[in-house]
């Protein structure tokens, strides 16, 4: 029964997180709220194979945990080589003027 | 209680979805898109297709957000245009007749998860029974992926293969387009723990894509999810180190070669079953007995499936990488 | 009496003329004129060689194909009528083609070698309808014909041919496919659509649907240039003359009064059509025709223009023949059609002869050009004679058998009419001839000319002779026209 | 009270803890002033949380494998989570995004 | 309850209804390419729903009791090749969009077809 | 090893598993070699299945050995042997036309990728030809598009890029919807496998969701196949893809959609919806006369070559749609006869905007004038194929036209409106063809055109000009003795409405 009460939090934590990835206002928060909630799902699914009793679902825990990761890291590197656009993307969904920042598209 | 879970995980897809559809900053669509893709994910977990849920995570959380995000390193990230009044208008009118139809179906089809409903009557049943018998392996998925419906696969296959050199084509070549750049790529050296943290994980990342491959049989997983891996492994490489000794390390020779042999190696299991009497894709022949014939082949052609898809995602990567200098 | 070549495979020897000269072109003009010469001297035999298999009254079937489409057989026939016909476009073929030779010589005409090629193909076409041996096979070379004699009224190429050709072709082509095709494809499918004497409709139609379906054969084909689908007919004068000939005296018109006289005798069946009340507005159309074509004719200041409504007038002589449907009213039709072509060729070859030799095209240049060219004069009086038809000349011969006919069905319209058209024939013909011998010369575009080339008197005068000896040898044509209606009856 | 059930009650409470750690770094996230602040909430908790609720699960596992493949779940939990949350603050850092706070500046939220 | 029966194909219903309006009235071609992919994850969600069994569990054997109620298989294995092919599509497209963003400098439809009108 | 037996997945595997080698291959010529021998070894398998088929049998073969609701089976009939031939036939003829103009299009490192594709492209149509399981024509339908994008997106002009996009969106929504149509059947009936859903759609108790997937399937299809007013993606990408890759596709590529629209509406819902030839019927012949009209008259304004076949290509396609909406089986006879029909002379006039693109560049009207004068075979073989467009007596176009129009004297008034829409489009027709024929043969060579982009190589252009030579023929041809494809057809058509009727 326990059990249960976690993987509630757990979808409850996920809603909050989804709240947040939603507003913003920044895109570091939205990249903040995507691990969060990807922490969550693998959690959510190491839970679920004990709510179920199927242990061969913590294979999939262990590959969204991978997975999770390496989306992080794309995200890094957008940044990156997009350094022009962070400035534009601290403003929230109304899209303010785009060439706010000088264009540096080849990185450093 | 998974029905409670069930529901919540449904709720958050449509507000998901929603902000996806309406957010006019594409970074955040695209985050929005991950989360969407972990979210139906779980979803798959508990409504029991195992498989698809691994698969979905590593597609849609995975492959396709890298792919979407190395598109938009080239291109402005805000939706600067609304679209036309009536357009939206006509859109909105199809939509919802189009949603008032399906609604209106749905009150006459089978109950959610009624077990005497047609669907699990007819040749579902067949294939939990006989799936032990003809090839003997725990994951009925895999055996049906593998032999029964081993034809679609095959396509499959070749849709992947077609994708992978249709974005060579439409891209050009990753190498050629390189050159015409200034060698500044260095990846993530300035981010020293994750450079490090990273590199740690490349080998342990590839070497649990192999344990997916091969046990493939007995638990969620086969040669698409582990070539998904595999290749997500190899792209964190080119992220942290930079393309150039990615594409040393597995040289676009290679990766010619790795889709091409994939395909072929699970198309030569099909006619070598063909020349030794059986029909297309009959591993039966393959072997002394046919329980066995069945095991090798799937574990040949789900070879097959992994190189394939190993090769098309990391080509498609770099074709994209070349381009926007990701 | 086996004919020396088998009919069906006469339609072959223009089209094996047209490898001939294809060849021959590639040698010299001279070679690939003797080609069509030498090509239309054989057809002409072997068109001449079916004459007394016919007249001993054989019937021929062949069959080319089973199904060409669905139920349907591309089959050919010969009898008597399509047979006259084959005669008279072969014949008049070899005329033709020496006249051509001169016109095309003279004029120096560009893509000489196109026009002798789309030329024989046409006459291929056009012995093909003839020998069609049902309403399907008729619709299909009917078509190859339009098709191909559209290179030739659009041979100068230049602006306003290109215009003229497109009406030609669009009227040809519309009528073809929104009144023949689908009269075509409702006569297959009430009945099996082959042309047997006596006719097939009367135990498959009756009532109004009997004039709906003649009336889409008639003006679907726009060939016979009923009013109103005569538009294309003075357009199609701005083609070369020897082509203007052949249009309007040899294939292509005769093709269409042929083609409705074949389906009303072997497709209807007069004797069916005359007990129908629902065909008569037939004889109306082609009696506005005669007297508006006329009224037309005499308003025209351009020689061709002129003929070519003159044309339309005479064209629907044969059509109210054939709708007065008595039997001497047909056998006039078929004489009409061979005496019209003899008198029509014989004027146009004259037309022609002034432009090559002067380039004269309008009417009050003509004034006294009969000093200078006589013989040309000549000819284009015979030629004129014959179409308001007077004796001794060919025309005269047609009329009469189509008056006896009106008067053997009591139809005073139909013999109001032919007295007035007469009238008027003679009202806008006579100033001309007169002009052109009596008349004093104006200035014209060459001032000092002389007679045409030979090959073109040569051609002019053997078809001014023929008008003339129609009049006397115009036996064997009502001897044939005689079996067919022996056999309709 | 035997091995397996006082187990089961020590799993029960470290789950338990664990969620709570869980639900309050969500709440955390959400309602923070400024990013650094929220990503301090998130990724503190994104390591406690895992930390109580996957012991918690390896205690009532029922094989030894099943306990490793937890273990291992947790090990990548606990490198992954905190090199992603430094690699993201260093790149807002980067990007000269000040931390709220200590700029006396709250952000508009 | 009919609703508990039935909800999971209404959510399909919804969710493919926000992607296809998403590819036809979004002018931004990300933005319809997202589209496309949320309106094929609609359709996976509606296959994977039916196959459901109440009181099943995931179509693997041996790992659990044999008499355990297994959910259909068969919607899964056409999912797993239909995902496959949902992310080829989208790397296709993605592709061409870079192309055309190479070509036009923008991805906005509208511009483009400006563009390709003043030309 | 019984080869006959195989047919059916060799007409597959062949092109499908050449692919791969051709991307191996360094340089064009090996590629381009591959290609054109594996679509050669596809026709000569579709010509020796359609022999077989064509006196009403039914080849079928199982693959994996799996029997038929279980495993995947692959049918090969009169109709699928019909399409597998003009697939194959068209992929050939294009290639070996193709070569210079490949040459003149594409860079040389991307040719090897673009026979590859070419042959993926094949062997998906091919595919869906032969199959018999729904899904499995999914599966294959992703591949052929797929591959189709790809050469497409190879044209060079930049237009050809928001062309692929719009093609690949609405191509996608179409497999899609597809996808939904058949998940509903799976759910109804818990088979995939045609005959087997024909089967037990019949026991379905509830025919709204029946309904549904009818309704889903048909408009997924009819995107795929650009039947009006889903047409909007076509012309662009016909317009702007390679020459050669147009020849191709304009012959083939919409009408396998049209293939599995007919297979399921005629034969898969039959035994279930009630009336619902008529419904489908009533819901597809007024688009199918719109878009008659409406493509034919948009072909009369254009001013470019490849644009006028292109929207002559929406026209064409409600002439199928229309045969096929008069649910009887002489409409039928008459739709599937003029997909071979429409077949030959697309291809045929696309590969003629081909070798004008290959002498003077572009296929711009205004570039055009006096190709008839400068190249007198390619205008004439032009002349040939408008002709067949047009529905001239003596080419194939007529063949289709008069069954279609005899097909419509059987539905009584509605007939003759049908026959008058028929009538005015031919003239239409008349207008668009003439107006490049006397372009070709009428207008002078404008000053200071450009021409001769690349150098032809002598046998480069005797092949082209070869299989030119050889559609123009076979317009004649198979206008004059339509014995074969005929009986194919209306083999074909008697079958598909045979349960219906």
């Amino acid at each position: 029964m326990i059990i249960q009460v976690v993987a509630f939090a757990l979808i409850v934590t996920m809603m909050l997180g989804l709240v947040r990835a939603i507003k913003g206002p920044k895109v570091y928060d939205r990249v903040l709220a995507v691990n969060m909630m990807g922490t969550k799902t693998v959690l959510l699914l190491a839970v679920l194979a004990f709510i179920d009793d199927r242990p061969d679902y913590l294979d999939l825990a262990l590959a969204y945990a991978l997975i999770n990761f390496i989306g992080v890291f794309a995200v890094l590197e957008f940044f990156r080589t997009r350094e022009s656009q962070l400035v534009i993307a601290e403003t929230d969904d109304t899209g303010e003027a785009s060439d706010e920042a000088p264009g540096n598209e080849g990185g450093k | 209680m998974v029905e409670i879970l069930n529901i919540f995980i449904m709720l958050m897809l449509v507000i998901t979805a929603l902000a996806m559809v309406s957010s006019r900053h594409l970074f955040v669509t695209v985050m929005l898109s991950g989360i969407f893709s972990l979210l139906i994910a779980a979803s798959f977990l508990l409504l029991d297709a195992a498989d698809v849920a691994l698969t979905e995570a590593a597609v849609g959380a995975g492959i396709s957000t890298v792919l979407f995000l190395g598109a938009l390193a080239l291109m402005d990230v805000e939706e600067t245009t609304r679209g036309v009044r009536r357009i939206r208008m006509v859109s909105l009118i199809v939509v919802a007749v189009t949603t008032i139809f399906i609604v209106h179906a749905t009150f006459y089809m089978p109950a959610f998860g009624d077990i005497n409903a047609p669907i699990h009557q007819h040749v579902a049943p067949w294939y939990i029974q006989h799936v032990p018998i003809h090839m003997d392996i725990p994951n009925i998925v895999t055996g049906i992926l593998g032999s029964y419906r081993g034809y679609d696969t095959l396509g499959e296959v070749f849709v992947v293969f077609t994708a992978g050199i249709g974005v060579l084509s439409i891209l050009g070549d990753p190498i050629k387009n390189r050159q015409h750049r200034p060698a500044h790529n260095r990846g993530l050296r300035h981010y020293l723990i994750p450079r490090l943290v990273g590199r740690m994980l490349i080998p342990f990342i590839i070497l649990f894509g192999l344990y997916v491959q091969f046990h493939g049989e007995y638990s969620p997983g086969g040669g698409f999810q582990a070539g998904a891996l595999v290749a997500a492994a190899i792209i964190l490489y080119a992220l942290l180190e930079g393309e150039d000794k990615a594409l040393q390390v597995i040289p676009m020779r290679v990766l010619y070669i790795m889709m091409a042999s994939g395909a072929l190696l699970y198309g030569g299991v099909g006619v070598a079953a063909l020349l030794m009497g059986g029909n297309f894709l009959d591993y039966s022949v393959l072997a002394s007995t046919p329980v066995a014939g069945q095991q090798w082949g799937i574990l040949l052609i789900e070879m097959g499936v992994g190189l394939t898809v190993t090769g098309v995602l990391i080509t498609i990567f770099h074709a994209f990488a070349a381009r926007s200098n990701l | 009496m086996e004919p020396w070549i088998p009919f069906q495979y006469i339609p072959l020897i223009p089209l094996l003329g047209v490898i001939a000269i294809l060849l021959g072109a590639r040698i010299s003009d001279n070679v690939r004129e003797a080609a069509t010469l030498v090509t239309a001297l054989l057809t002409a035999a072997a068109v001449w060689g079916l004459a007394p298999a016919v007249m001993a009254g054989q019937r021929f079937e062949w069959v080319l194909l089973e199904q060409v489409v669905p139920g349907i057989p591309l089959a050919m026939q010969l009898e008597p009528l399509g047979a006259m016909f084959a005669m008279l476009a072969g014949s008049l073929w070899v005329v033709n083609s020496v006249y051509s030779i001169g016109y095309m010589r003279g004029n120096k005409e560009k893509h000489q070698t196109r026009f002798y090629v789309f030329f024989a193909v046409s006459i291929a076409a056009a012995l093909a309808v003839a020998f069609a041996g049902n309403v399907f096979t008729l619709f299909l070379f009917y078509e190859c014909l339009t098709l191909s004699t559209y290179p030739l009224v659009s041979h100068k190429g230049d602006a306003k041919t290109i215009k003229s050709a497109r009406i030609y072709l669009g009227v040809l082509i519309s009528t073809s496919i929104c009144l023949f095709l689908p009269a075509v494809i409702w006569a297959h499918s009430v009945s099996n659509g082959a042309f047997t004497p006596g006719g097939v409709m009367s135990e498959v139609l009756s009532g109004p649907a009997v004039g709906l379906m003649l009336g889409l054969f008639v003006f679907g084909i726009g060939k016979a240039a009923v009013m109103p689908v005569h538009r294309w007919l003075p357009a199609a004068m701005v083609a070369p003359t020897p082509v203007s000939a052949l249009l309007h005296a040899v294939a292509v018109v005769k093709a269409g009064v042929f083609s409705i006289t074949k389906i009303v005798i072997y497709l209807f069946g007069f004797e069916f059509l005359f007990s129908q009340e629902s065909v008569s507005w037939m004889l109306f159309a082609a009696m506005t025709t005669i007297v508006l074509s006329s009224l037309v004719a005499l308003r025209q200041t351009n020689l061709k223009r002129m003929l070519a409504y003159s044309t339309i007038g005479q064209l629907s002589y044969v059509v109210l023949a054939v709708s007065v449907l008595t039997p001497l009213a047909e056998v006039g039709a078929a004489l009409h059609m061979v005496a019209h072509a003899f008198g029509k060729i014989t004027l146009f070859f004259a037309a022609g002869a002034i432009y090559v030799a002067s380039k004269k095209t309008e009417l009050p240049q003509l004034a006294g050009i009969g000093r200078r060219m006589p013989w040309t004069a000549t000819a284009f009086t015979i030629g004129a004679l014959s179409m308001i038809g007077v004796p001794p000349t060919g025309g005269f011969v047609s009329k009469w058998y189509i008056l006896a006919g009106s008067f053997q069905s009591d139809n005073y319209m139909a013999i109001a009419t032919l007295i007035l058209s007469t009238g008027l024939t003679a009202m806008y013909f006579l100033p001309v001839v007169y002009s052109m011998w009596f008349g004093r010369e104006v200035d014209g575009p060459m001032s000092d000319h002389r007679e045409a080339p030979l090959p073109i008197v040569i051609a002019l005068m053997t078809t001014a002779a023929l008008t003339i000896l129609f009049f006397f040898f115009h036996g064997p044509v009502k001897a044939m026209e005689s079996q067919v209606l022996l056999g309709a009856l | 009270m035997d091995v397996a059930t006082t187990l089961g009650w020590l799993a029960a409470i470290l789950m338990l803890i664990g969620a709570f750690f869980t639900f309050v770094g969500g709440l955390g996230a959400l309602r923070m002033p400024d990013f650094y602040t929220r990503m301090h909430a998130a990724s503190l908790t994104d390591s406690a949380g895992p930390i109580f609720i996957l012991i918690g699960l390896m205690l009532i596992s029922e094989t030894w494998l099943v306990a490793i493949k937890v273990f291992t779940i947790l090990v990548f939990l606990l490198i992954t989570g905190p090199t992603a949350s430094n690699a993201l603050a260093s790149a807002s850092l980067l990007a000269g995004n000040k931390p709220g706070l200590a700029n006396d500046q709250s952000e508009a939220e | 309850m009919l609703w508990v029966e039935l909800y999971h194909y209404w959510v399909f219903a919804i969710l493919l209804m926000i992607g296809l309006f998403g590819v036809i009235a979004k002018r931004n071609l990300v933005k319809k390419l997202v589209g496309l992919s949320l309106f094929q994850s609609a359709v996976f969600l509606f296959y994977i729903t039916m196959g459901k069994v109440d009181g099943g569990t995931a179509p693997i054997v041996g790992m659990t009791d044999s008499t355990d109620v297994f959910s259909n298989p068969l919607p899964q294995v056409l999912i797993l090749t239909a995902i496959v092919v949902g992310i080829s599509t989208t790397a296709l497209g993605l592709s061409i969009v870079v192309r055309i963003k190479e070509a036009y400098g923008s991805i906005e439809e509208d511009v483009i077809h400006e563009k390709d009108r003043a030309e | 090893m019984n080869l006959i037996e195989h047919l059916p997945v060799l007409q597959v595997i062949l092109p499908l598993l050449s692919a791969p080698f051709c991307i191996l291959m360094r340089g064009h010529m090996l590629a381009w070699a591959i290609a054109v021998v594996a679509s050669g070894a596809a026709f000569a398998v579709s010509l020796s299945a359609a022999s077989i088929v064509a006196d009403g049998a039914t080849l079928t073969y199982a693959v994996g050995g799996w029997a038929a609701p279980y495993g995947i089976a692959l049918e090969v009939d009169a109709f699928s042997a019909l399409m597998t031939m003009i697939i194959s036939g068209a992929s050939l003829l294009a290639l070996i036309a193709g070569m210079a103009s490949i040459r003149q299009q594409l860079p040389e490192e991307k040719q090897s990728l673009f026979f590859a594709a070419w042959l993926l492209a094949m062997a998906g149509l091919l595919g869906i030809s032969v199959a018999a399981d729904a899904f499995n024509i999914f599966v294959f339908m992703e591949i052929s598009s797929l591959a189709s994008y790809v050469i497409i997106a190879a044209g060079p002009h930049r237009k050809a890029l928001g062309a692929v996009f719009k093609y690949l969106a609405m191509g996608t929504i179409g497999a899609t919807f597809y996808l939904i149509g058949v998940g509903l059947i799976y759910l109804m009936t818990g088979t995939l496998n045609l005959d087997d859903i024909a089967l037990r759609v019949a026991n379905v108790s509830d025919p709204h969701p029946v309904l549904l997937a009818a309704g889903f399937i048909t408009i997924g299809l009819a995107l795929k196949a650009a039947v009006f007013p889903l047409h909007v993606w076509m012309p662009a990408a016909y317009n702007y893809a390679p020459h050669v890759v147009s020849a191709f596709i304009a012959a083939c590529a919409t009408k396998v959609s049209l293939y599995v629209l007919f297979r399921f509406d005629f034969t898969v819902f039959q035994p279930n919806l009630s009336g619902h030839e008529f419904q489908f019927g009533h819901f597809m012949m007024p688009l199918a006369l719109i878009g008659i009209l409406f493509g034919a008259i948009v072909a009369a304004l254009a001013k470019d070559l490849k644009r006028l076949l292109a929207w002559s290509s929406v026209s064409q396609i409600g002439y199928i749609v229309l045969g096929a909406s008069m649910t009887s089986e002489a409409g039928m006879t008459s739709a599937i006869i003029h997909m071979f029909n429409h077949a030959l002379a697309k291809g045929g006039g696309f590969l003629i905007a081909m070798g004008a693109a290959l002498y003077y560049t572009t296929t711009r009207f205004s570039n055009l004038a006096g190709l008839g004068k400068e190249h007198p075979w390619l205008s004439g073989a032009f002349v040939v194929i408008g002709c067949s467009l047009i529905g001239v007596p003596g080419t194939a176009g007529f063949i289709s036209k008069w069954m279609l129009v005899n097909a419509a004297l059987e539905q009584g008034g509605l007939g003759i409106f049908i026959i008058a829409v028929v009538v005015f489009s031919s003239l239409l027709a008349v207008i668009y063809v003439w107006k490049v024929v006397e372009l070709f043969y009428f207008e002078p060579r404008p000053e200071g055109a450009s021409s001769n982009a690349v150098v032809v190589k002598t046998p480069e252009k005797l092949l082209f000009m070869m299989v030119v030579m050889l559609v123009a023929a076979a317009n004649v041809w198979f206008g004059i003795f339509p014995g074969e494809p005929l009986a194919l057809a209306s083999q074909a058509a008697s079958m598909l409405t045979g349960g219906a009727l």
